[in-house]
């Protein structure tokens, strides 16, 4: 090291230990932001910024923040502000874990809002199961989990596929073609696919999983037309979503003979895929952005006027809206008794509330009662609504495990 | 008896032949000088001795052992020494450092993992006092003077203790007061250790030299005292039709 | 090779009353803090074994991540079974969902702690010695070596991934027990635990400062300056590349399990290519040159980024980029250079004081030390 | 028949696109040894510049290729000008700086664009295919790859048939010696490191109608961009086209048979071991020394 640089380096040493050196050690563990003030209500807001799936996650973010700002522009709740502490865990399941610690344990907060994956949700669990506290996961996920200390707002598969995989077969046929990203998810929608097309008479012609943010399908796409299926029965996210259907275009293949049904793609998906490519194709889920009623009218609205008119909104961030108004109707109905994470989660149980896409019902296995739908892409980037469930489908989350039911006492064994 | 037979050495580049068909013999204790023209092969030569460069064909015998085949690390460890031509030592260490390393009869992981200390008495106080290093060991060899940096590899080639030296020019870029005294340091070493020196210094060569053996594009030509090959025709056409600056060898 | 000697123990000694004294105190010996403190030591830990060959043997591994990761699924394998062990077949859940029949071969020794602790070193150390083996007998340096480890960590992470049956997948394997360490068990919010994992750190320090010092350590920073050279001593080069390899393998797969313990779960992003990179920039921080300046460059740098992004939110990550490239631009050997060159700075001014007393005592009645290069 | 001329042709485009990342990062590497792991956010710039073009004025991606290329090469320039010139003689240490090039490279992006995934069309004049010889070929693929020789021929004939070429491979070969000539190296280096970022940038503006356009899109494709150079060898142009066939055609047929991840590792695996008994590469050295 050269002289000149030792001394540039101590410049840059000393500038470093004089922001790190002021206020120690307190600056270690003290919050930079504004902390509460008492008798507010204190939530965290847990969704990535940046990293991969900041693509879907600031979404989310910005739904919640915003039914948390509407909420306290209108009084809050029973006259008290809810007072959001946000942090950005990057896509990276080890910060969720260490966000979330420091949301639960330092912030004391008495529920988190939080996370797309289930691989975050997962490594958010130790840390709301052992504080006890709550955790509003508004997601679609693959079921299979009764923790106590989560509030599932999203579908499960069940409330997904039982209406849809038999419209799909009654419409073009149950000859399957499965694939989805390698990860839980989508093989266990898939396994949930196989189960019904067995007992409705359909088949499986191919089973397939890319790794995550895989992007090529050339090889994919020739033995789809290799195999001919009925239907694409899809479970890719993210890019591999987009890149795929990008693919399923320009090789030339017809929607109307070999559609793609995806319990997946949203509004987000379909803006970055086009869309012209994603015309004709179908989805299932219980939101859709064009969905008619006057509370999504309200909810797209208030969206689009806050973060631009390039913003869509989607079932993922429906949920991660309506649940904060869930939240406050829990805490409405606690009615000035103290405020802590299960007390909030016992009184949410048979709490209704009017949501966007519909009147919306938590169950005592804290998973959402919530209204299937089956849609079909515009080239305006739109979902038609084609099919909608006359009635709330109860969430199942071990529908396809006979003999274990999740029940307000966690999971039973029958 | 013969401390370094070569056997019919041939290497070749491609099409180009660099060591032709030598034969060589080195005796025990023997201090010999290889000479000749600038591309003649002498480099090549040690480098197939000690392994940097694998033979095309023929053999390498030290003493009774076949060290043909052997990775360099294993010749090294058979008895082979090399210094280069620019003083290779390791900068970053500090003159005692480079010693230890040099000191090597005990090269396993299971030995080394148990030294921690390099006390300066027995043999490497003798080798510092031989090569005038006593002052500077606990300098790192990156601020050594260039002469003192080619003494040191010769110090860290007698830690070696290795029954071979081979020295590609070890006085290349010394003084002419450094470079007498490197050859009073080899008449010194001569006779406790096997050296081939390659050199171009005639003065240096008439100072140490015993047996002179000159090579030219990649064979043999000479060999004999350094009277001897200086009087032979051959030699001196040889040298007269390298165009090179070793002319008036 | 005991020039330095005294220096590392001061820096040791410095930095274990820095892990053990002061971090505490900062929280004042309490508080959720400690968990993430641990973790911070875990990361540092996986920082020096990557000084430890790099800096010393000059073997940048792109793929530190992955003895790492594998130190942790070690460790989750055993928490798994132990929390499993009421469900059917004793077999964790996800295996259950995937129709897996019965618990495979491999899973089976981890029941046994033992076995898990001593596998957590060892199977890091022996793919350690597979993959350096394969290298260093080849001569394999420099972008090579990085590629190549990055390359196998990218395969074996894809492997993880899709394996979910056998390994969680994407997920990882979550839904853990707490450890418990002969009758003790631990929790990962106490002091205890944050001493087990300080403990852990010094010793794995120790070790690596051990291997550092000794003569294969000096033979290790002869091989980094020129490996040929040493080839010609009669040293077996690719024999000590796997030794330094192999020790930085195992004080990784010590750090993983560490890391698997603090967060309750194991995830196939802790063998990614991103937190790789990051191992490298933080041993890189703190200086390569020294395993506990690296450390200290891991502990740090995640402190930072932990305080960052508390105030500036999703900007922290541009800070953190602007000031790696501070580091490299202006502190070439880290924050260690920086000391060491202080110390070399003072120790030649004083040396140059020595010497100037030395020649007027002498006068002209002995010739300059300087010119004493003489053979007698 | 049908299938192995499908196979071939997807493996043909896998590798065009291999090629058009590859060649901007083998030129640097190749020439001024320095390894670039911003390359993949380069590339980023690139499929923003073309998105931001086509919404905000309608222009086509192909169109827009000259302004990308400019204003992405000027971002390299600047890079090399501020931090990359000060590392040349610390290879390695580009590793670490390049990495954090990037990372605030992308947070800028981010910063500007937001997290949403971008959607840019295909011109319109390459919707549809061709059928040949039994097989699908999209017009856009076959643009690609049409497209991506280009570049590697303007690529040779700068580095071999132009006075800047013979300036950088003097450079390269003795940058002393070529001062004494006048040549300023720097100037050869900074040009250099611009052009090839501009390349990148190219390269990001063609495939953004196959991919989404994310402000982390960069990171996969720098990886395997590396992989291809290395195993091609260093400042091998024709190394590098070859390795990118070979990468490409092996991903295609290897995913074909088995699947996709299989596939991948075996791709990864099977680098490791060309690397380890031909870490010359396929073609080494034409360019340096």
């Amino acid at each position: 090291m050269k002289r000149r640089d030792l001394l540039k380096g101590v410049a840059f040493g000393g500038v470093a230990g004089a922001v790190s050196l002021s206020g120690f050690p307190g600056i270690w563990t003290g919050r930079g932001t504004v902390l509460a003030a008492s008798g507010d209500i204190p939530v965290g807001v847990l969704f990535s910024q940046t990293g991969a799936v900041a693509v879907v996650e600031s979404t989310l973010h910005d739904a919640c923040m915003m039914a948390i700002e509407e909420i306290n522009d209108n009084g809050g709740i029973n006259g008290r502000m809810i007072t959001p502490y946000v942090e950005d865990p990057a896509s990276d399941p080890a910060t969720f874990a260490d966000r979330a610690n420091r949301l639960v344990r330092r912030d004391n907060v008495i529920s988190v809002f939080g996370s797309y994956t289930s691989a975050s949700r997962q490594a958010v669990l130790p840390v709301v199961e052992g504080q006890n506290n709550l955790y509003w996961y508004p997601t679609l996920y693959e079921g299979r989990e009764c923790s106590r200390n989560v509030m599932y707002g999203g579908a499960v598969p069940n409330q997904q596929q039982q209406d849809f995989v038999p419209w799909l077969k009654e419409n073009f046929g149950g000859r399957f073609y499965l694939l989805g990203n390698d990860y839980v998810y989508p093989r266990e929608e898939n396994n949930v696919c196989r189960m019904i097309l067995d007992e409705i008479g359909g088949e499986v012609v191919n089973e397939e999983y890319v790794p995550m943010g895989h992007d090529s399908f050339s090889s994919i796409v020739s033995r789809i037309r290799r195999d001919e299926p009925d239907v694409i029965f899809c479970t890719l996210v993210g890019d591999s979503d987009v890149a795929f259907q990008r693919e399923y275009r320009s090789a030339g293949l017809d929607p109307d003979r070999m559609p793609v049904a995806s319990l997946t793609r949203s509004e987000v998906e379909v803006a970055a895929i086009g869309g012209d490519a994603a015309a004709g194709h179908f989805s299932s889920a219980p939101y859709f952005m064009g969905h008619e009623s006057a509370e999504n009218e309200r909810f797209v609205e208030a969206y689009l006027r806050k973060y631009g008119d390039d913003q869509v909104t989607h079932f993922v961030n429906e949920a991660a809206y309506f649940q904060v108004y869930q939240f406050k109707a829990a805490v409405e109905a606690l009615n000035g008794e103290e405020l802590t994470p299960t007390a909030i989660r016992d009184a949410a149980v048979g709490l209704r509330f009017q949501a966007p896409q519909g009147e919306v019902e938590i169950d005592a296995n804290l998973h959402t009662h919530l209204w299937p739908k089956i849609a079909q892409w515009q080239s305006d980037g739109q979902a038609e609504v084609v099919v909608e469930s006359d009635e709330r489908m109860a969430p199942e989350p071990y529908w396809a495990y006979e003999g274990q039911v999740c029940t307000a006492n966690g999971l039973e064994n029958a | 008896m013969a401390a370094l037979t070569l056997d019919a050495l041939t290497v070749k580049f491609g099409g180009l032949v660099a060591v032709d068909h030598l034969d060589l013999q080195v005796r025990d204790g023997e201090l010999r000088c290889l000479l000749g023209p600038n591309g003649a092969g002498k480099s090549t030569t040690l480098d197939l001795i000690c392994g940097k460069t694998q033979p095309t064909s023929g053999r390498i015998l030290l003493g009774n052992q076949d060290i043909t085949n052997l990775p360099e690390f294993k010749r090294a460890r058979a008895g082979v020494g090399r210094k280069f031509q620019t003083p290779t030592v390791f900068k970053d260490l500090t003159v005692i450092e480079n010693l230890e390393v040099g000191r090597s009869s005990e090269p396993g992981i299971l030995t080394t993992l148990r030294v921690f200390r390099s006390p300066v008495r027995g043999r490497m106080k003798e080798v510092l006092g031989l090569v005038g290093l006593e002052n500077e060991i606990r300098t790192r060899a990156e601020n050594l003077s260039h002469g003192q940096m080619q003494w040191l590899e010769i110090a860290m080639l007698l830690m070696q203790d290795c029954r071979v030296i081979l020295m590609d020019e070890p006085t290349a870029g010394m003084t002419v007061q450094e470079t007498s005294q490197t050859a009073s340091l080899l008449r010194e070493l001569r006779g406790d250790h096997t050296m081939i020196v390659v050199e171009h210094d005639m003065t240096f060569v008439r100072e140490i030299a015993e047996t002179v053996t000159v090579m030219d594009q990649g064979a043999l030509l000479s060999e004999g005292s350094i009277e001897a090959v200086e009087a032979d025709p051959a030699v001196r056409e040889a040298y007269l039709a390298d165009t090179g600056d070793e002319a008036h060898a | 090779m005991n020039t330095g000697f005294k220096i590392d123990c001061i820096g040791y000694g410095l930095f274990a009353a820095f892990v053990l004294l002061v971090m505490p105190w900062m929280v004042d010996f309490s508080g959720y803090e400690l968990n993430s403190y641990a973790r911070y030591l875990a990361l540092g830990m996986v920082a020096a074994a990557l000084a430890l060959s790099w800096g010393t043997a000059g073997i940048l591994n792109l793929g530190q991540a992955l003895t790492f990761g594998v130190g942790a699924y070690i460790m989750a394998m055993h928490l798994k079974l132990r929390a499993s062990e009421s469900l059917p077949g004793g077999m964790p859940d996800f295996m259950g969902w995937t129709n897996v029949e019965a618990l495979p071969w491999f899973w089976q020794p981890f029941h046994s702690l033992l076995f898990t602790l001593g596998a957590g070193v060892l199977i890091p150390v022996g793919i350690a010695c597979l993959l350096g083996v394969f290298m260093f007998r080849g001569r394999i340096t420099g972008v090579f070596v990085a590629i190549i480890t990055l390359s196998l960590m990218l395969a074996v992470q894809l492997w993880i991934i899709s394996e979910q049956r056998f390994t969680g997948g994407e997920n990882g394997i979550t839904g853990l027990a707490p450890l418990n360490l002969f009758g003790w068990s631990v929790d990962t919010y106490e002091l205890s635990f944050y001493y087990l994992v300080a403990g852990c750190l010094l010793a794995g320090l120790a070790v690596g400062l051990g291997l550092v010092r000794s003569k294969a350590g000096l033979v290790l920073r002869a091989i980094k300056a020129d490996p040929e050279r040493v080839r010609f001593f009669g040293y077996d080069v690719a024999r000590y590349e796997t030794l330094a390899f192999a020790t930085s393998a195992g004080i990784a797969g010590v750090a993983g399990m560490l890391y698997a313990l603090v967060l309750e779960f194991a995830s196939p992003t802790y063998m990614g290519l991103s937190i790789s990179l990051a191992i490298v920039i933080w041993a890189a921080v703190g200086g390569r040159e020294s395993m506990v300046a690296a450390a200290l460059g891991g502990i740090g740098v995640n402190m930072a980024e932990g305080r960052l992004s508390d105030l500036f939110f999703d900007q922290w990550t541009l800070m953190l980029g602007v000031i790696f490239i501070a580091v490299v631009l202006f502190l070439p050997r880290g924050i260690y250079g920086l000391v060491a060159t202080a110390r070399d700075y003072l120790e030649a001014r004083y040396t140059e004081r020595v010497a100037m007393a030395l020649n007027r005592e002498q006068d002209d009645a002995a010739r300059p030390v300087a010119d004493r290069g003489e053979v007698k | 028949m049908e299938a192995w001329v499908n196979e071939i042709f997807i493996g043909i485009s896998l590798a065009s696109i291999l090629l058009m990342v590859a060649i901007g990062l083998a030129i640097i590497y190749g020439t001024m040894g320095v390894i670039n792991l911003a390359h993949g956010q380069f590339v980023m710039l690139g499929a923003y510049g073309a998105w931001l073009l086509q919404t905000q004025y309608g222009v086509s991606i192909v169109v827009s290729l000259p302004v990308v290329f400019l204003v992405v090469g000027l971002v390299g320039f600047v890079v090399e000008r501020t931090i990359i010139q000060r590392l040349y003689h610390r290879p390695l240490d580009t590793i670490l700086a390049t990495w954090g090039i990037g990372i605030v490279l992308e947070q800028l992006v981010r910063n500007v664009f937001g997290s949403s995934s971008r959607y840019v069309a295909r011109p319109e004049f390459l919707e549809g295919g061709y059928i040949i010889l039994g097989a699908h070929a999209s017009s856009y693929r076959l643009f690609i790859i049409f497209f991506s020789l280009g570049m590697l021929a303007a690529t040779w004939y700068l580095l071999f048939r132009t006075e800047f070429g013979t300036k950088l491979r003097s450079v390269i070969q003795n940058t002393e010696i070529s001062e004494c000539y006048g040549i300023s190296a720097k100037r050869v280096y900074a040009l250099t490191f611009a052009y090839g970022a501009g390349l990148a940038g190219i390269a990001g503006a063609l495939i953004t109608p196959l991919v989404s356009v994310t402000p982390t899109m960069g990171t996969s494709l720098v990886v395997d961009a590396f992989l291809v150079v290395i195993v091609g060898g260093v400042g091998s142009l024709v190394g590098t086209a070859a390795s990118a066939l070979m990468i490409g055609e092996a991903t295609a047929w290897l995913s074909y048979v088995l699947n996709d991840t299989t596939g991948r590792i075996l791709i990864l695996l099977g680098v490791i071991v060309l690397i380890r008994f031909r870490p010359q590469g396929l073609f080494p050295d034409t360019v340096r020394r």
